[in-house]
């Protein structure tokens, strides 16, 4: 792990609102691995005080890419930064996505800003894995299909693709795949990973979801980051054990 | 070379400078040490213990405020058993000195962790948590209650001879009544302050952002109340303090130190810049340089009022 | 065109929506009436006003903070008669509601203070600071006791059938007794909350940087302090609230009106932004409009635990 | 007074540390007055909190120029805007400097960063008057004579002009005005402002001296900027009564 002072060498707008950041950060982008993040300070000062998690969308090179979304004040200052800024960065963070098992098929399902950790793991996955990709978004502007490949998509607008959810839409078309060794990779807003994992457990299906909580250090120091164990005994820290985790291992 | 003495004493207690890593923003000091040479520091104090593990407080545990944040982590430890078996061999290695804070829900568990705590060799003083704002039991019960800070530290002396310190609740009226009581008490030193209670609520759902409703308030918002805490100690009752609160850098830990502060600890700047604690010994020798302090402990209380 | 009704009602007093100006940062309204619609607020509440002219500390009286500010004025103020030959006439053409805050060295004092103001037709409420950190004699040996809250409330109220708002200090381990002997002698609201008392040192002098050596700290780093405080008295104690501390917009407001604040004032802010009192309450306009609120005193201490 | 978001037409370095801002700001142009002052937020977000008072040091048709020195977190803010940037002015705030009295020679004493509130000065008295500008700083490098006129310079170190200070040149050479009748008008650091005020007042001389005090608010609601009045029985606000009082009204 490492802390590094990264520059800008680029930052584009993908769809309105959301960012793709592109910084010079060689020790990082040397270890990082798909799933994993980085926690990044968007201030030179002491404010706002918190860094900000985001997932590793992208590496090329000594480069690291971030997709994000402007939320509140932290990612409309990092949407501000302009090539030549250096920006504080802390990682690789977390545990990310396996992906190197014995499956045919890599599934991912992303749900909004949830396309984020997904090009790089497209990128990463063995070359005779097939790759289909379930996209959704709140409308059409809001379909993010950046590095994405196979694409199929949905909208709770319906104003491209199928309208609904996207893991309605994944449920419909699951009959494909159903013969094929699956294996499922989701990122996205929490109602959508909880119908997913519902879905696959009964289903038996490998599935790993990319996890969200409010965090502090993003290293295992603040306890800040629970998750509930699929037992309801015991936590995880999303920062440590995860954030990707095998959805049978915890309750959202 | 440094000719600058940075070394500190508190009751039988030496450090070799007066920067400590405040308790449960180091865990017990393994993530931490891949970002910083854990020798550099004056020492690190240990996640709150109690004598069985605790699972802590549903998420979420914490929120931002304005230069600040809230957190209801609810003592999640490992316990004390688990701790000497697991977390004591790593902690030998470090090189730096180990103070093993102690939280519990009544003053039976109180003496009972310090008594089997009090034989591991490396751990060189308690700091014990009377003023946790995050759980039901124990916590500000005892930490705003003069009585029961009288109480605990007289048991707690009574089974230990390493260097005791009461870290105190800053949710009070007057922290020195507090201080005096420990000093009476025989306790060694007080650390000031714990957090400061608070809370922030979700203006669409309603419902309080932090799952224990209230947390503690951290970070450089507390600062100047964590002062006004140390200099208000400092200048009614004879006792080392440590001082707490809101550090982010160098200048503010001389400020305390000004303030009254024989050592501080550093607590939330660990999760942004884990490194901080090295680089304020870095900044404090440079600071005495400049003003030709040979020998730090002398600035300690030394304001100018 | 509006169809919220933000009106809400304290005791006696009928605002036309929650948002009040406090007191000690907005003078007598004179000056921040150039900035800002006066007429679209609920109200002002006076700087603190004493029997005497008082002068007030000496420099330096504020200082900034990591998003707050301290400050030592020492309430500087005209005194009672001046207050009604001059600055009575202006307040007359404001039309909004005007709440006289009072602040004295002795119970005696308050009361006298009181009696004169009380016939004064356009004060329509009265905000007794018990509270203020930054005075030698009254303010905190007051605010931090039990029993001269109590003495005070009674006393005061025998002599004004106004309405009567305490101004409660945070300085304290439970405020909401402190609400409960308000109510228990008959106050009709309590505000919450003052300043948290707090220092800062210059490194190179080593004297406080300011003069008073302790402030009062102010602005968005202790708003989680006074939302905890207003949740607290509000879980406890059956009285209406004035939610202080921190408050910088809507969304600020909201949050306070939802932990159970029947009104709020804004202090610090309208040294940054004098116009943040409209803006606010347009801001809660839009927020009820959205969340098809019709009145908005349904929110108050609407939380969800 | 206004509250008006200006935008950042161009910034420059004057020497080093010390910059010259403009900003398109019609509405306090037209009104501000030599030796007032704007207040100024200097970022977007509540942080830092205070506005930060600069005075006025030129006016452009509608533009505005400050000079500033980096001091701390405010105003390294402020050095790093860029042209197009918007910073929200607070003004035209406090008492300036009375320069149409009779007097025949105007005389600038300006220590430091002291020299900005007198470009619009010097551009401002009436055609008949003489000017001579008194400028002094530590060393040649900190010697700032933008907009000044009939210059005499000191530094502390000597390597410019006069070795001392601006003021023990000035009481050196005030020989040279004796005949006339001179008003002088002065700015910079306090021990400086305290040796010229109590000079001036031995020797009987119009002397205005711009001061300086932690402010809040800027237009008198807060009571943070009180100063000392001459008789030391009472305050003025340095916000609404100065910044700029006769040397013998105030206790420095
Ligand atoms: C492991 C992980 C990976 C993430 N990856 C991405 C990504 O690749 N792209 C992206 O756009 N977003 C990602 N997020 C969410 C992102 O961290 C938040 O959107 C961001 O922190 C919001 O900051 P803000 O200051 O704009 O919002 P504010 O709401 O002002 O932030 C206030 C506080 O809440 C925290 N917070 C707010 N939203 C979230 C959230 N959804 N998750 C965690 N903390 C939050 C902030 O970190 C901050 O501490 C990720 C979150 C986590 C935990
Ligand atoms: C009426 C007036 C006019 C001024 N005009 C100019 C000018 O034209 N050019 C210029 O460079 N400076 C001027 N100053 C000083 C300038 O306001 C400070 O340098 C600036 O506020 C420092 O802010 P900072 O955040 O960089 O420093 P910090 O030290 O981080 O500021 C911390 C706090 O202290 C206050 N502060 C710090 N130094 C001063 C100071 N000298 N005077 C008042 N408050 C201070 C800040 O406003 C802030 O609230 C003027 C001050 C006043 C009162
Ligand atoms: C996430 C978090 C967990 C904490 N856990 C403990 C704890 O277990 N025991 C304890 O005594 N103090 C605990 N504290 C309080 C800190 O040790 C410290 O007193 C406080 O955070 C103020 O210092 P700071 O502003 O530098 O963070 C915790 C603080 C934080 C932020
Ligand atoms: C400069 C200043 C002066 C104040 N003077 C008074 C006063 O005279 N009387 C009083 O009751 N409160 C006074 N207060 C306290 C405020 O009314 C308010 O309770 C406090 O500032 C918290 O609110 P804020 O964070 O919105 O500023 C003062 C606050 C400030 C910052
Ligand atoms: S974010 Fe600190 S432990 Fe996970
Ligand atoms: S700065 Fe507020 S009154 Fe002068």
């Amino acid at each position: 792990m490492y802390i590094e002072k990264a520059r800008v060498d680029s930052i584009q707008t993908l769809v309105p609102n959301t960012y793709l950041l592109k910084v010079f950060s060689p020790l990082i982008a040397s270890k990082i691995k798909p799933g994993q993040f980085c926690n990044i300070k968007v201030s030179e000062t002491d404010y706002p005080l918190l860094r900000r998690p985001f997932s590793i969308c992208e590496v090329d090179g000594n480069y690291l890419h971030f997709m994000f979304d402007v939320h509140g004040e932290g990612t409309r200052i990092l949407s501000s930064k302009i090539i030549g800024d250096e920006i504080d960065i802390l990682g690789p963070l977390g545990k990310g996505f396996t992906y190197d098992g014995v499956y045919k098929t890599a599934i991912i399902i992303a749900g909004g800003i949830g396309a984020a950790p997904f090009p790089y793991l497209v990128e990463s996955l063995p070359k005779d894995k097939e790759v289909h990709c379930y996209i959704g978004g709140r409308s059409k502007n809001n379909i993010i299909d950046y590095g994405m490949k196979n694409i199929s998509v949905s909208t709770d607008d319906g104003s491209l693709g199928y309208k609904g959810t996207i893991v309605e839409l994944f449920k419909q078309e699951y009959e494909k795949f159903k013969k094929d060794s699956v294996s499922i990779f989701a990122c996205g807003p929490n109602p959508i990973l909880k119908a997913l994992q519902e879905f696959t457990i009964a289903k038996n299906i490998d599935c790993q979801i990319s996890t969200e909580c409010a965090m502090a250090c993003g290293f295992g120091i603040c306890q800040g980051c629970p998750i509930d164990n699929a037992d309801g005994d015991g936590y995880y820290l999303v920062c440590k054990d995860g954030p990707v985790f095998d959805a049978r291992m915890v309750r959202l | 070379m440094s000719f600058v003495d940075q070394s500190i004493q508190i009751g039988s207690l030496y450090l070799k400078n007066p920067v400590l890593l405040a308790s449960g923003t180091v865990g017990y000091g393994n993530e931490i040490a891949q970002f910083t040479d854990m020798s550099k520091l004056g020492g690190i104090v240990t996640k709150s213990l109690s004598l069985k593990p605790r699972k802590g407080n549903p998420p979420q545990r914490i929120v931002e405020t304005p230069s600040g944040m809230l957190n209801a982590i609810g003592l999640a430890n490992v316990g004390v058993e688990v701790f000497i078996k697991e977390k004591i061999p790593f902690l030998k290695e470090l090189d730096t000195t180990i103070i093993c804070n102690i939280a519990a829900s009544s003053i039976d568990e109180y003496v009972e962790c310090t008594k089997i705590l009090n034989s591991v060799d490396i751990i060189q003083a308690f700091e014990i948590n009377v003023s946790c704002p995050n759980v039901k039991e124990g916590g500000l019960i005892f930490g705003n209650d003069l009585n029961s800070v009288g109480r605990i530290t007289e048991k707690v002396r009574a089974v230990t001879k390493k260097t005791l310190i009461i870290k105190l609740s800053p949710n009070v009226s007057r922290i020195a009544d507090f201080a005096k009581v420990v000093k009476d008490e025989g306790g060694d030193a007080v650390s000031a302050i714990n957090t400061l209670v608070g809370t922030a609520i979700d203006i669409w759902t309603r419902k309080p952002k932090i799952k224990n409703v209230t947390g503690g308030l951290s970070g450089p918002a507390i600062k100047p109340v964590a002062l006004a805490k140390v200099l208000e100690i400092k200048r009614k009752v004879d006792i080392p303090i440590i001082g707490i609160g809101g550090i982010m850098n160098w200048k503010d830990a001389i400020e305390f130190m000004i303030a009254g502060a024989s050592a501080i600890q550093i607590g939330t700047v660990n999760f942004i810049n884990p490194n901080a604690g090295v680089e304020i010994v870095e900044g404090i020798e440079t600071y005495c340089e400049k003003c030709s302090i040979g020998k730090l402990s002398d600035i300690v209380g030394s304001y100018q009022i």
